[in-house]
């Protein structure tokens, strides 16, 4: 059992991210793109909270901005006790040392061109002086910890397949001995019989480490497993977070709602008894969000309030936050 | 990913097992026979450019004028032209301008296209006036302008580093500058490419600096374009080189290029044809086989015939 | 509901892709029928041959390298193996409908939607552009695009993935098709436009009344919509049961370990999720032993050695393995 | 017009640098002059073409005249528009003829379109077709012909090939004339039949070159689409062969193709310059070849820039084909 | 100077045969010339490159020309004036021009001797730019006494006064039409310029600059019967080459000018019988200037420049010994320069002046045959000991030739030739070509031109226009002498100064006799010669080409070569 305890790991705070979009001859500024509106939570030491939501909802952008590998419109975010954005590039390295990230698509987060061994070495060369030896020591081991043959260090990511290198990313994630790890749709491109694999893995990896992991997924089922937190996006904003119990038997997003019971269930049985919440239209796009509550346009119980004003970011129960007026 | 997708990545697999990217690339190009057939090719008049003199050790520069005009004889396996230059050893004497013209003309291209290309590509905030510099050169009426310049530089640098340095140095100079726009852009659109790639994000995300992501991330995975450009350079360098000998503007007369010696033939196309055919076909045949060879190189490096 | 009678009888076919070393064996030896009127799903991950399979039938594939070996598809009473191009585009679009995985590659992006739409109407039923027009813009009502009246003349892009692929079901409907295939139609769809997709399915399988293939990787996708469902794994069909039978009572070892790693949504959180060992199978070897033998809890020797052939046992249950508890 | 606009300074520049380039270069007009000329009379021929003034100015009068007097003399000669005195204004004057030099340009402008134009036309039309061919019968020995000859029309240098036709064809068949008249009006059948047989040999040589530049590019076009999800789609719905290629492929590979092609015209007016030194076709390209020999300074400046406003013209063009024939790209 | 106009008789009945022969103008349709470097203008006075002159010649005259062998023919004059017809006065200071009666210009105007004090008007204003002021220099007045009569006087006396108005470097353009384009205006009246009114058989129908030009039989020409052909055209560009290959292998046209090709290639050429090469030989000659200046960089600012006296301060350190010199032409074998690189174009030339006739020399006969082994004996004499590299050397001297010209195959041919015999007798060569433009560019601050001679020997071609050497010989005159106080202008490039010389062209600038013109002029050139202050090789003709079907060319290497175009026929 996960030993989290309640130290809060890291801290957002009102984050926003804007890309703009620029019209005309002098590159004017016309818009923007609200891929992250404003959301604030936390994450504890040792837990793993899940962020789930369906595509362009800003769950990745989320993700980076955290690691700072995007610069943030608005917000902030704390590390322990640092504050990411505002301090220099050089402290910002020595923090990159505890925060890592694992990516989607293990194809294209491999580097083609470079062996197992340098891909799995490259965060120690840039932050830690160790020699060749001490160097390829490691990297077995790590090969080792994510179930790899530690032989395989000479070869090709393309020699593999998608679990193994996805293993090898974690393993490159792992290198350093982060405390916080960025899991960003890790399992996404992987087969059903891998996944299972892969999530197992990272569990064990938690447990050994002591690992905090912020798990980006939009796969519902997959989040309950492994998350003990789970918030849920969409376009832009945070509607509900709630632990990972509560959120599955008692949503309360009219959103949250719509979302579970849109996932099939592999029972036909539960499956033909079933009604769905069938939600019209498609996700508006986030360069031009509705006015108000963002899911006012397709929400089944949407009232006139939610087409004006945004709903607060309100705690119903002990840890269980939510944002609709409807509540 | 598609069934057929993964089929042809499964496809992919087994011939790559244990082999470096680059063995793998090998692999997929031994299969197209054309540009197999222009290694060799290549590889041949290479070697016998660089070789052929010592076996051939007539001095190209030596007149004979008794024996001239000849056709094939013994001693002059290709005849000799009208002040009775030996043509065989005029030919791999000028064979090596030519492919130093080639090689040095493609490699400043591609240095210069490469680093406009990778730093537009990279840095945002270059990305604007780097480009306007590429679409300035690529608007350059290039030819005007060549010889123009070659006109402007080409007695300075006579005067400083000799007639045949110094005009090697100008024409290698003024074609690997007038012809690096294309890289530039291919390189600057594969580095926009790779750069959004997750690998990218990655070297970012364990703190790589940035000179790093260049030289250990981007480099490497924009080689191919690079190779591609760096055939077609070649060939495109020895057919310019060839226009302006054509054009009364290359290297001067006693100095042989095979551009030059076509010229110079040309004239005599009906008394010794072989001054007009060998050099012309020795053009036609490295500009195609490097053609063929960047065919080739093409079809191994491209992503959707193999896997990454 | 279900007539017995079946509209597509496939037996034994053989694909393999001819690569510059050796011959990837795709599809080694598949059959099965398709009844009027049935949702038959397929289910498989990447690599195990399910689309490979539908797209041998109507030769959609890429040939070379693909190369169909040997087969036999009765499809109204013509074997669709043996029917040159010309007989084969008649059943195209026409007899056979198609929807593929991606719906933001699968439409020409440089042609209106009305055009791709009356496409296969003017192929096989001859219609003249107007009335080809009014049929379209009832099909696009009838998959539920707002609208459709002006939005036929966009181009795709102009629409969402959702859109796109309620385009390419309205196409492939558009010549009421006996047989609708579907290639993983959802896999590119968020969970809220895939539940929009499957209940349009729904309701139009029960207006028109074809029989559907419906392929997927996503075992709770079929489970709710399919009448039966086949199970593949290495390019074999491992396991065939009406769509109660297999969920309940999964027979054969691939299928257990898959349905038993799934997380629940549901019910109590599983402490740790069972999985399937090992990696997916190469498929460069010619197929004479079980192809999940290497990964299998209950490999036995004869596994190794011989490939065990799809046997039905007893509730219209056919299963390929050689382990049988019974 | 983001692009528009950014192109004046662009061209602004290129002028600067065209003039400049120019003026570094020991250029002397009077260099082709005979050597009994002495240098006396040498100096007096420079001062009289305004080489003693300082390079600013000059550059400023040439801008001038390029951008306000030549547009007006032109509209004052099309259409009888006159602002201001035109027999005041001063032209830009070519120092070896001393006529205006968008006079010698407006006089060369035909024969280089006939017969540049026209080879480019024909290599478009050889091109396409064989593009399409060799990418759909990939690796046949079509593809596999195709892709020889059209390596070996861009790797023989057109002055060989040209000579070679010129031996060939005038010298040993006499079926061509290997000198073009550019004088020949075309007022009769006859003359028609001339014309035509002038043209042949330039047209065919130049024509050679640019198809096998542009099948390459067609076939790899074609080639990149032909793998497409929508082409599988196409081909689901039952569409013959036919039309899945020179409908549904077609479409999208030639907007590259169409875009290339764009960019590709301004060479048309620069004109091959070696071809046309090769079959006297008396053309743009020939022109400045001759003006920079001379050093005729105003005329290789107004038509290097003519050149570069073309290119940079181009681009905008090859810009908005490309958003007329692809619909995912609109300009505001 | 009776004795050049004898010739006139001949002229005449040349003239009168030929019309006999055609008796009607036009009657031989079109005529096609092929001028591979393309005429810019039809003003002469505004290029002065020979294309432009030989262009308009066809259409304006002057009063008076040259034929092939280099005798004057008045042309539209009625004779040539001379101190004894007293058409030039007895101290010489002016000449007196009676104009034929009844000329007119195309127009159908008259030709008057207001139009031939125009040209001059037209040329001297100092803003026109003319190529052609040096024809009138010396000119003090240019005066019409009548319609027919044009006096031409001279600031001091000319012993030659036959250079405004003759030849075809300043024939005479119509006033009428000129009028107004005189100083900064004639580089605009593109009209004129472009289509000149003249005198000529033909007249300019269609002007393309550097392309074509159409002509048209003058309607108004003198002689009714000519010219035979209706129309002309002039066509341009290309290469010399092609250019012969369009006369003498496919007969697309009829005459093709300036074939600096390889003699076996016209050879080649010529066998396929469709056309005839032609040659004429003017004053031109392939030389090598000696330099008796020291070129050595390590001079500076004194290199190659000429320091008083006997030059001993600055002397070349071998050049300046008179055996070196002599063996350095002995060693040549002329014979094998005239076959590779001129064939029918030029011929073995042992003077500076080998032309008109009346003046070659032959007492530098010497340099005809090769002669290597007195050569080696005169540098054995002289101490010039070979070295273990085979180079000989004195004093720690090496005779090491740096030999420069410029940039041109056949230069460059012969180059090389010539730096394989010198190496028989000991002599180290090595080649420099330096572009045309820059070589005979004149640039003071380039230090590559011809004036400069910064190596040891250079070559190049020289040549006079017209038949009279005085200026010519003038050249070599110890106030000719290029270096920095003039700014290097000058044709002394030897740096060779007897003052025995400079008196013999003094003397000869007073002498009006042609007999001891001639007298003069060939004692001058031995002089030169026989010091090697020069070492000429060949003497340079002008080749073209006509077609067989034409009949009547008479290459003329002293004015136009198509000054009789009038009487071409086809035959």
């Amino acid at each position: 059992m996960k030993k989290v305890t309640n130290k809060s790991l890291l801290k957002v705070d009102r984050l926003v991210k804007h890309f703009p979009i620029t019209k005309g001859i002098f590159r004017k500024k016309v818009g923007s793109v609200k891929a992250v509106d404003g959301i604030s939570f936390e994450i504890k030491e040792r837990e793993t909270l899940g962020l789930v939501g369906e595509s362009g909802c800003g769950k990745s952008t989320t993700g980076r901005l955290i690691l700072q590998l995007l610069p943030a419109t608005a917000g902030k975010v704390f590390f322990k006790d640092h504050e990411l954005n505002s301090i220099g590039s050089a402290d910002l390295r020595k923090q990159r040392l505890q925060m890592q990230m694992i990516f989607q698509d293990p194809q294209d987060s491999l580097n083609p061109r470079m062996t197992v061994g340098s891909i799995i070495s490259e965060p120690m060369i840039e932050h830690q002086r160790l020699d060749r030896l001490q160097r390829h020591e490691r990297v077995e081991q790590l090969l080792n910890s994510v179930g790899l043959d530690p032989k395989v260090t000479n070869r090709y990511p393309h020699e593999f397949s998608g679990g193994q290198r996805q293993r090898i990313g974690i393993a490159r994630a792992l290198a350093l001995s982060p405390d916080f790890i960025v899991c960003d749709e890790p399992i996404a491109a992987l087969d059903v019989s891998i996944q299972a694999q892969v999530i197992n893995l990272l569990e064990d990896l938690q447990e050994e480490f002591g690992l905090t992991y912020l798990f980006i997924s939009h796969d519902l089922s997959m989040i309950r497993h492994i998350a003990s937190r789970v918030a849920v996006m969409y376009l832009g904003r945070i509607v509900e977070l709630a632990s990972s119990q509560e959120l599955y038997s008692r949503p309360v997003h009219p959103y949250t709602k719509a979302l579970l019971s849109a996932v099939p269930l592999h029972d036909p049985v539960l499956e033909k008894k079933r009604k769905r919440i069938i939600l019209i239209g498609d996700v508006p796009s986030p360069a031009n969000p509705p006015s108000g509550c963002h899911f006012s346009t397709r929400c089944p119980v949407a009232e006139n309030n939610c087409f004006k004003t945004a709903p607060e970011w309100r705690e119903i129960s002990s840890g269980h936050n939510v944002a609709c007026h409807l509540v | 990913m598609t069934d057929i997708a993964k089929f042809e990545e499964l496809s992919q697999e087994a011939v790559s097992k244990h082999r470096s990217l680059w063995g793998d690339v090998w692999i997929q190009f031994r299969k197209h026979k054309g540009a197999l057939t222009g290694v060799f090719v290549f590889s041949f008049i290479t070697l016998a450019v660089f070789i052929g003199p010592y076996i051939h050790d007539i001095d190209p520069s030596a007149i004979n004028f008794k024996k001239r005009n000849l056709g094939p004889t013994l001693s002059h396996p290709l005849g000799t032209d009208n002040i009775g230059h030996d043509t065989l050893a005029q030919m791999l004497a000028g064979g090596q301008v030519s492919l130093a013209v080639g090689f040095l003309a493609m490699m400043i291209a591609l240095i210069l296209g490469t680093m406009i290309g990778i730093l537009a590509g990279f840095i945002k905030s270059l990305d604007g006036p780097l480009m306007r510099l590429t679409d300035l050169f690529l608007a350059l009426p290039i030819l005007p302008l060549l010889l123009v310049i070659i006109l402007l530089f080409r007695d300075t640098l006579r005067t400083l580093y000799g007639p045949e340095a110094g005009i090697f140095m100008l024409i290698v100079f003024v074609i690997g500058i007038t012809s690096w726009m294309h890289t530039a852009r291919i390189v600057r659109s594969d580095v926009l490419g790779i750069k959004e790639r997750e690998f990218v994000t990655a070297a970012y995300s364990i703190g790589t600096r940035k000179s790093r992501i260049i030289f250990r991330h981007i480099l490497p995975n924009i080689l191919s374009p690079i190779m591609v450009s760096a055939t077609l350079g070649i060939a495109n360098a020895i057919i310019t080189e060839s226009a302006l000998s054509f054009l009364g503007l290359g290297f001067p007369p006693d100095f042989p290029t095979w551009g030059r010696l076509l010229y110079d033939g040309a004239n005599f196309i009906q008394i010794t044809p072989s001054r007009v055919i060998w050099p012309g076909l020795f053009i036609a045949l490295t500009v195609l086989s490097v053609n063929y060879i960047g065919d080739g190189l093409r079809d191994a490096l491209d992503p959707r015939l193999r896997g990454r | 509901m279900l007539s017995q009678t079946s509209i597509l009888k496939v037996e034994n076919i053989v694909t393999r892709f001819r690569t510059q070393e050796g011959q990837v064996h795709a599809v080694n030896g598949i059959s099965f029928d398709l009844k009027k009127g049935e949702l038959l799903g397929v289910v498989g991950e990447s690599g195990s041959g399910k689309s490979v399979t539908m797209m041998s039938l109507l030769k959609l594939l890429p040939m070379p390298p693909a190369e169909i070996v040997s087969g036999e598809a009765n499809f109204d009473g013509h074997d669709l193996l043996k029917m040159d191009l010309e007989e084969l585009r008649k059943i195209r679009g026409g007899k056979i409908g198609f929807i593929f995985q991606d719906p933001m590659t699968s439409l020409n992006p440089v042609l209106t939607i009305e055009y791709q739409l009356i496409e296969p109407m003017r192929e096989h039923l001859g219609m003249n552009r107007s009335d080809a027009r009014r049929r379209a813009i009832e099909l696009l009502e009838m998959v539920g695009i707002p609208e459709a009246k002006n939005r036929i003349n966009d181009f795709p892009h102009h629409f969402s993935g959702g859109m796109r692929q309620r385009v390419m079901i309205a196409i492939a409907l558009a010549c009421n098709p006996q047989i609708l295939i579907a290639d993983e139609p959802t896999t590119a769809l968020d969970v809220t436009i895939q539940a929009q997709i499957l209940e349009i399915i729904k309701r139009l399988r029960k207006e028109l009344g074809m029989a559907i293939i419906w392929i997927t990787h996503d075992l709770g996708v079929v489970a709710g919509m399919a009448d039966r469902v086949a199970v593949m794994y290495g390019g074999n069909i491992v396991e065939e049961a009406p769509v109660f039978e297999l969920y309940s009572n999964p027979k054969h070892p691939y299928t257990q370990g898959l349905l038993k790693t799934l997380p629940n949504m549901k019910g109590k959180r599983a402490e740790r999720l069972e999985s399937i060992n090992g990696q997916p199978p190469s498929l460069h070897q010619k197929p004479v032993s079980c192809s999940f033998a290497p990964r299998c809890s209950k490999t036995m020797e004869r596994c190794r050695q011989e490939n065990p052939a799809l046997l039905s046992r007893e509730n219209n249950h056919k299963v390929a393995c050689w382990w049988n508890p019974n | 017009m983001r692009r528009l606009l950014l192109a004046i300074p662009t061209l602004l520049v290129i002028s600067f640098i065209i003039f400049a380039i120019l003026d570094l270069a020991p250029n002397d007009p009077t260099g082709n002059l005979p050597m009994t000329v002495p240098p006396e009379v040498r100096e007096k021929i420079r001062v009289s073409l305004g080489l003693d003034q300082p390079m600013h100015v000059r550059f400023g009068m040439w801008l001038i005249q390029f951008f306000v007097n030549e547009p007006l003399n032109i509209l004052h000669e099309a259409f009888g528009i006159s602002i201001g005195d035109a027999t005041e204004r001063t032209r830009i004057l070519s120092w070896a003829t001393r006529s205006p030099v968008i006079d010698l340009i407006i006089q060369r402008t035909p024969q280089t379109l006939w017969v540049v134009g026209l080879s480019y036309l024909f290599g478009i039309l050889i091109a396409i077709p064989i593009g399409i061919v060799s990418a759909y019968k990939q690796y046949s020995w079509f593809d596999q012909v195709g892709t020889f000859i059209s390596m070996v029309g861009f790797s023989v240098p057109t002055f060989f090939t040209g000579m070679v036709a010129i031996i060939i064809f005038s010298v040993q068949l006499k079926w061509f004339p290997m000198i073009y008249d550019t004088t020949l009006s075309v007022d009769s059948w006859q003359n028609f039949v001339t014309q035509v047989k002038q043209m042949i040999m330039p047209v065919s040589v130049l024509a050679l070159y640019n198809a096998s530049q542009l099948s390459r590019f067609m076939r790899a076009s074609i080639l990149d689409n032909l793998n497409l999800d929508y082409v599988r789609t196409a081909r689901a719905k039952g569409r013959s062969e036919r039309v899945v290629l020179l409908i549904h492929v077609l479409r999208n590979s030639l907007i590259p193709v169409v875009t290339l092609i764009a960019l590709g015209i301004p060479t048309i007016f620069s004109g091959a310059i070696i071809t046309e030194q090769i079959f006297r076709v008396n053309g743009l390209g020939q022109l400045l070849i001759i003006a920079i020999e001379g050093a005729d300074i105003p005329l290789v400046q107004t038509l290097t820039f003519l050149f570069a406003i073309l290119i940079v013209l181009f681009n905008l063009i090859a810009d908005v084909v490309y958003g007329i024939l692809d619909p995912r790209i609109r300009y505001d | 100077m009776k004795n050049i106009f004898t010739l006139f008789i001949t002229f005449t009945l040349v003239v009168s045969l030929v019309s006999f022969v055609h008796a009607k103008r036009g009657s031989d349709g079109q005529l096609n010339l092929l001028y591979w470097q393309a005429p810019s203008t039809m003003n002469p006075n505004l290029s002065g490159g020979t294309k432009e002159l030989e262009a308009s010649s066809v259409v304006i005259e002057p009063l008076a020309r040259y034929d092939e062998k280099g005798n004057m023919l008045p042309w539209l004059a009625e004779e040539i004036p001379t101190v004894e017809n007293g058409g030039v006065s007895k101290d010489l200071t002016s000449i007196t021009w009676k104009i034929k009666k009844g000329i007119k210009w195309s127009d159908g105007t008259k030709f008057t001797a207001d139009d031939v004090v125009f040209t001059y008007e037209y040329c001297t204003h100092p803003d026109t730019g003319c190529s052609h002021t040096n024809y009138y220099t010396g000119i003090s007045s240019v005066k019409a006494l009548d319609p027919h009569t044009v006096k031409i006087e001279f600031n001091v006396a000319k012993p030659f006064p036959y250079s405004a108005f003759v030849g075809y470097n300043t024939p005479i353009i119509q006033k009428a039409q000129f009028d107004g384009c005189q100083g900064a205006k004639a580089q605009e009246c593109t009209k004129q310029n472009f289509y000149p009114i003249g005198t000529g058989p033909f007249k300019v129908v269609d002007f393309k600059p550097n392309d074509v030009i159409v002509f048209e039989a003058n309607p108004n020409y003198r002689d009714p019967n000519k010219p035979a052909f209706s129309k002309m055209v002039f066509k341009g560009g290309g290469d010399a080459t092609s250019a012969a290959r369009a006369v003498l292998e496919t007969g697309e046209m009829d005459y093709a000018w300036n074939l600096q090709v390889e003699p076996e290639i016209l050879t080649k050429m010529e066998q396929a019988g469709k056309g005839t090469v032609v040659s004429a030989f003017g004053t031109a000659v392939e030389r090598l200037m000696v330099n008796f200046s020291n070129p050595d960089s390590a001079l500076g600012e004194n290199r190659s420049e000429y320091m008083g006296g006997n030059n001993t301060r600055n002397a070349h350190p071998f050049l300046s010994d008179y055996n070196v010199r002599r063996a350095l032409s002995l060693a040549i074998e002329r014979q094998i320069l005239v076959d590779a690189g001129y064939g029918q174009a030029g011929k073995i030339s042992c003077n500076v002046l080998p032309a008109p006739a009346i003046y070659a020399s032959t007492a530098n006969d010497e340099c005809k045959t090769q002669n290597v082994a007195e050569a080696n004996r005169l540098l054995d004499a002289a101490g010039w000991k070979k070295g273990s590299d085979g180079i000989r050397q004195k004093n720690g001297v090496r005779i090491s030739i740096l030999y420069q010209t410029s940039t041109n195959s056949v230069r460059q041919a012969t180059q090389a030739f010539i730096k394989e015999m010198w190496k028989q007798i000991g002599v180290e060569t090595e080649l420099r070509n330096i572009s045309a433009s820059v070589f005979f560019g004149s640039d003071p601050g380039s230090p590559d031109t011809y004036q400069k001679f910064y190596s040891d020997i250079e070559m190049y071609t020289n040549t006079f226009s017209g038949t009279d050497p005085e200026a010519y010989m003038a050249g070599w005159t110890c106030s000719e002498m290029p270096q920095k106080s003039n700014k290097w202008a000058g044709n002394n490039m030897p740096r060779w100064c007897n003052p025995a010389y400079d008196a013999l062209s003094v003397k000869m600038s007073k002498t009006a006799a042609l007999k001891d013109r001639i007298k003069l002029a060939k004692s001058m050139n031995d002089m030169l010669m026989q010091d090697y202050a020069m070492i000429p090789l060949i003497h340079r003709g002008d080749v073209s080409a006509h077609s067989n079907t034409i009949s009547g060319v008479r290459m003329n290497s002293w004015d136009s070569e198509l000054w009789n175009i009038a009487d071409w026929t086809r035959k």
